[in-house]
């Protein structure tokens, strides 16, 4: 176990969940497992990487919203930072719980671990009850697609699946756009190996110049835009829900031009913070 | 009110029938095993269901509401024999009611019906599919029962069906599936997993299946209580030594060696959660549980009954 | 009428679409499978009922009416994704149903779901409870999806449902449950047992499920055709030739030395007959089947689909 | 196969049954398992056991009706000579439908047979349904208790079930008493073996002077009662139920004793007849 500090303890317990007299909330989610990985993530997050983040107050610090963002990295980098960003930086912390893939409910430690930590298998229904209980929902509509993009590809956007959209506006739910940006840079995919992977039971391996895709400590950006609220019920026709699925999209992709732009002059002062504290 | 249930001689129907005498009512049961010193107000008429002497019970006595608690699940028994009972005596129970003027019936149902797999919601709703029978064969019969009691929503419009689902059952009675699973002093668990699992104490269900016949309700209904807790918790609570072993050992070790016997069909149940929501069940009636999940785990422990919490 | 058909490329699915289409009705389809030389005006969407693209077809067809056949049986599939196809898929478009607005939605369901059994009723009504779950694992799913769409009789009282229970079709298409067991040219039938075989010819199952549409009904019904026949017989008049082994010898005869294969769980449904009265629905629809007995066997054995008879 | 006469096939194709082309109704009943079974039957009926039969027009030619009769003799053959009267006396003949212990059902050969003559598994749902079919249907409500009597019981009954009265009010069927007189001398019972029954599967085996039931060439009496009507919808109290029983039970009781009392006048005169025609 992770020696876990009074500060992170007491974040864990200042998130607006209902543990139980053991810690547990009614969705598995454990206190002591939030208070140890977020001492880990939180290494990683002030001193491994650097993060940038940018519109936290965009986030509504309780209620129900859900975190639209672009997959950014060979692997969960982009959700695992904007999940410790929420949980270090506002005033109250808050937890953002993240669609996995269905195979994170059939994998044993990994899946176990992850459910512990809020994640939830991403199917419609459990989106659903989770922003019933007013929590937040963080969803990468460009799904596993989103996450084999290589190198070049790393600040374009694939399609987007338009479920998300359908169900927030029959929770009623507002939208806020995420851009991550740098991930492509900590773990640059060169290619991805399929053939191997699914006889590992994953959708594909990310490869990196220096072999497995373990990130190197860059600069990590991550954007918060504005709400976005849509009126609807969900059951309007394709045509007009795709309209609106490009309204975030696009939202998204113009945080991540600002966050292109902003690259140069954010990693310039990492140079310089990093000088002065060598390690 | 008279009441008539079937399948008194359990452990929860004991409490229901205790319960809903003490509360006034004129309270009959059937049951194909003895009760021992049941209280002489609650005569038990020990008939098979299934069988015509059941009907004259029912004939004679001209219940108002009957609760059909008379369902077996396959971690308690297994013999051939009773493998169409929930169903064919399902059947007749609903006949039954029909043909006497019953106004009201109950179904005691299991919220296992949805099945435990890696994919599913991790809240089932009513309307949730029950997939447990295509998934263990064991549990097919016990959702087919669950689901033709359903039907009697539509078949019968003059009886007010309900059809609870409700969680595992856990208290000082020492006697449910739970119960059985927890029965030795090592539990064993699959190794990289720590599934909910989703309880409420025994005097709870008695009060909660109380409330579905005390509110003038109809349709499916799921009945939890507290908040779930993982297995590890659940067997160290319980006094009980959780071990951890890769799935591939299972078929090895379970009954063996001091650990818990559990069938090869519900491996699944350790490895995923099976967890209902129960908003509807709890805005129709305004139950609300009295013993919280440390209760019913102590309870179970030390088989006291009485509460360890001032929670209510 | 604008008519939705789910599984529209199955031979039963093909044969009402283009009955509903000369009929006069707007029809569309889903399916999975592709429907080669589908007729222009039956546009048919290659999508899997359980995913979203399914549901914009309701949205955007808006269909008053929708007749799910996308209903698969074990004895014509057997991987294990195809294991929850039926109650999932039921959910699914009973819930597309609702949520868009249709009027009536018909389940075309089966006959084997109440099992064939030595001590079961000789002919099934309506309100007999679905055996076959718990007789034969692999048929669980087929009887709970049936089950579970006949809760929508009251979930959704906007609705009309019928969940029609059909015997096995027989016919010149040679595509069914029956045509793969008659499939070899030679039949095993167990020694001492000759069960009665109910079937209809799929030109009348078409018709059937056409006038479920044309009437006002709603609920549980069976559909039969002429009077069954035993197995011998049929085998014979389909010009197979049945050979009569002790059930000891079955384990290693069935898909061998030329005899049709049979999975093992099947074994009792050539002991035991499934037979339905189909009185409540020939009442409710004035349907009456065209083709009799001869003519369903004759047709499948030449494969032409004329009369061979002058019955009406 | 057995030859069949013509005169047979007549009588078969005289009943009142929905043949299809094949000779087949809808029960599974086969016009030629008829014809065949009853050339033998006819032979035992005629020349091996002496039948004496009366009151056959209280049997009516067509329409439901409950035969309810006494158990005589070690096993079936009650039935099976009340069916054989019944097929070959009245004009048009009557197929009596009997009621059959489970184990016909699983039961093979036999089991088939018993089906193809017209044999339902004694379940009420099948009962029902023949009546509503206007069958005529054969109930003993003795039960396996009644065949088991020893032969110093054999004029005597045993408790009758109760479901066979609910039935007949449901199904508003008239009840025709049946006494059956001479089972227990052709098939004289000293005891039944049930040890070795069970491990074979059946309720028990009778075991004779001669060891096996074959039963010898006696005279048997069959007398049908005049039809008794019941008003009731089948959901009446037991004690109604009870009385209702009781008195099909005496009017079956009055007419065995009629039997017995008849048995010598009518031995006298088989003894004559067998004088005349000796094989």
């Amino acid at each position: 176990m992770v020696p876990v500090s009074d500060e992170m303890m007491k974040r864990v317990h200042a998130l607006d969940l209902p543990f139980n007299r053991y810690g547990i909330d009614p969705y598995g989610i454990q206190a002591s497992t939030l208070a140890e990985v977020f001492t880990v993530l939180s290494w990683l997050y002030y001193s491994y990487f650097r993060v940038h983040v940018s519109g936290l107050a965009n986030v509504p610090s309780a209620g129900r919203s859900m975190l639209v963002g672009n997959h950014s990295g060979g692997w969960a980098l982009d959700g695992i930072m904007t999940m410790t960003a929420l949980f270090l930086e506002p005033e109250p912390p808050r937890l953002a719980q993240g669609m996995a893939e269905r195979f994170i409910g059939r994998a044993p430690l990994i899946g176990q671990m992850a459910k512990a930590m809020g994640a939830i298998v991403g199917i419609p229904e459990n989106a659903t009850h989770l922003l019933e209980h007013e929590r937040l929902l963080l969803v990468y509509p460009e799904g596993a697609k989103g996450t084999e993009k290589l190198y070049s590809e790393r600040n374009s956007l694939v399609d987007f699946g338009t479920g998300f959209l359908r169900l927030a506006l029959r929770t009623r739910t507002p939208i806020i756009p995420v851009a991550f940006v740098g991930g492509g840079e900590a773990i640059p995919t060169i290619f991805n190996l399929y053939k191997l992977a699914r006889r590992l039971g994953v959708p594909y391996i990310p490869i990196t110049p220096w072999g497995l895709a373990v990130p190197r400590p860059t600069t990590l950006q991550i954007y918060f835009g504005e709400p976005i609220w849509f009126e609807g019920d969900g059951n309007e026709e394709d045509v007009i829900i795709l309209r609106w699925v490009n309204e975030v999209k696009e939202a998204i992709a113009k945080l991540i031009s600002k966050g292109v732009e902003e690259r140069h002059r954010i990693e310039i002062n990492r140079t310089k913070a990093t000088a002065k504290t060598p390690w | 009110m008279k009441v008539l249930i079937t399948g008194v001689s359990s452990v929860p129907g004991r409490l229901v029938a205790e319960l809903l005498s003490r509360n006034g009512h004129q309270v009959m049961g059937i049951d194909r095993r003895p009760w021992p010193g049941a209280p002489s107000q609650i005569p038990v008429h020990r008939v098979d269901l299934r069988k015509r002497p059941a009907e004259d019970v029912f004939r004679t006595f001209r219940p108002e509401a009957v609760v059909h608690m008379a369902t077996v699940s396959y971690l308690e028994r297994s013999s051939d024999d009773l493998r169409h009972n929930n169903l064919g005596s399902t059947k007749k129970v609903f006949e039954y009611c029909h043909n006497h003027g019953a106004k009201k019936a109950i179904f005691v149902g299991r919220h296992t019906v949805y099945g435990a797999a890696s994919d599913s919601p991790i809240y089932h709703f009513e309307d949730a599919p029950p997939m447990a029978g295509s998934l263990y064969p064991e549990l097919a019969d016990l959702v087919a029962a669950d689901l033709y009691a359903g039907q009697a929503l539509w078949r019968y419009p003059e009886l007010d069906s309900v059809i609870l689902r409700i969680v595992y059952e856990l208290g000082p009675h020492r006697h449910s599936t739970l119960a059985t699973f927890l029965e030795g002093p090592k539990i064993p668990t699959i190794l990289g997993f720590d599934p909910l699992f989703q309880f409420m104490h025994e005097h709870d269900i008695a009060r909660a299946i109380v409330s579905a016949l005390d509110h003038s309700i109809r349709g499916v209904f799921n009945v939890a209580g507290p908040t779930p807790v993982p297995l590890s918790l659940l067997a160290h609570e319980t006094g009980r030594t959780p071990i951890s072993l890769p799935e591939v050992l299972f078929p090895f070790i379970t009954g063996r060696f001091g650990f818990s016997r559990l069938p090869p069909a519900a491996l699944d149940h350790i490895k995923y959660p099976i967890l209902v929501d129960d908003r509807a069940f709890r805005k129709a009636t305004k139950f609300a549980h009295s013993y919280d999940e440390s209760d019913a785990m102590i309870g179970f422990r030390t088989g006291d009954a009485a509460k360890t919490t001032n929670k209510v």
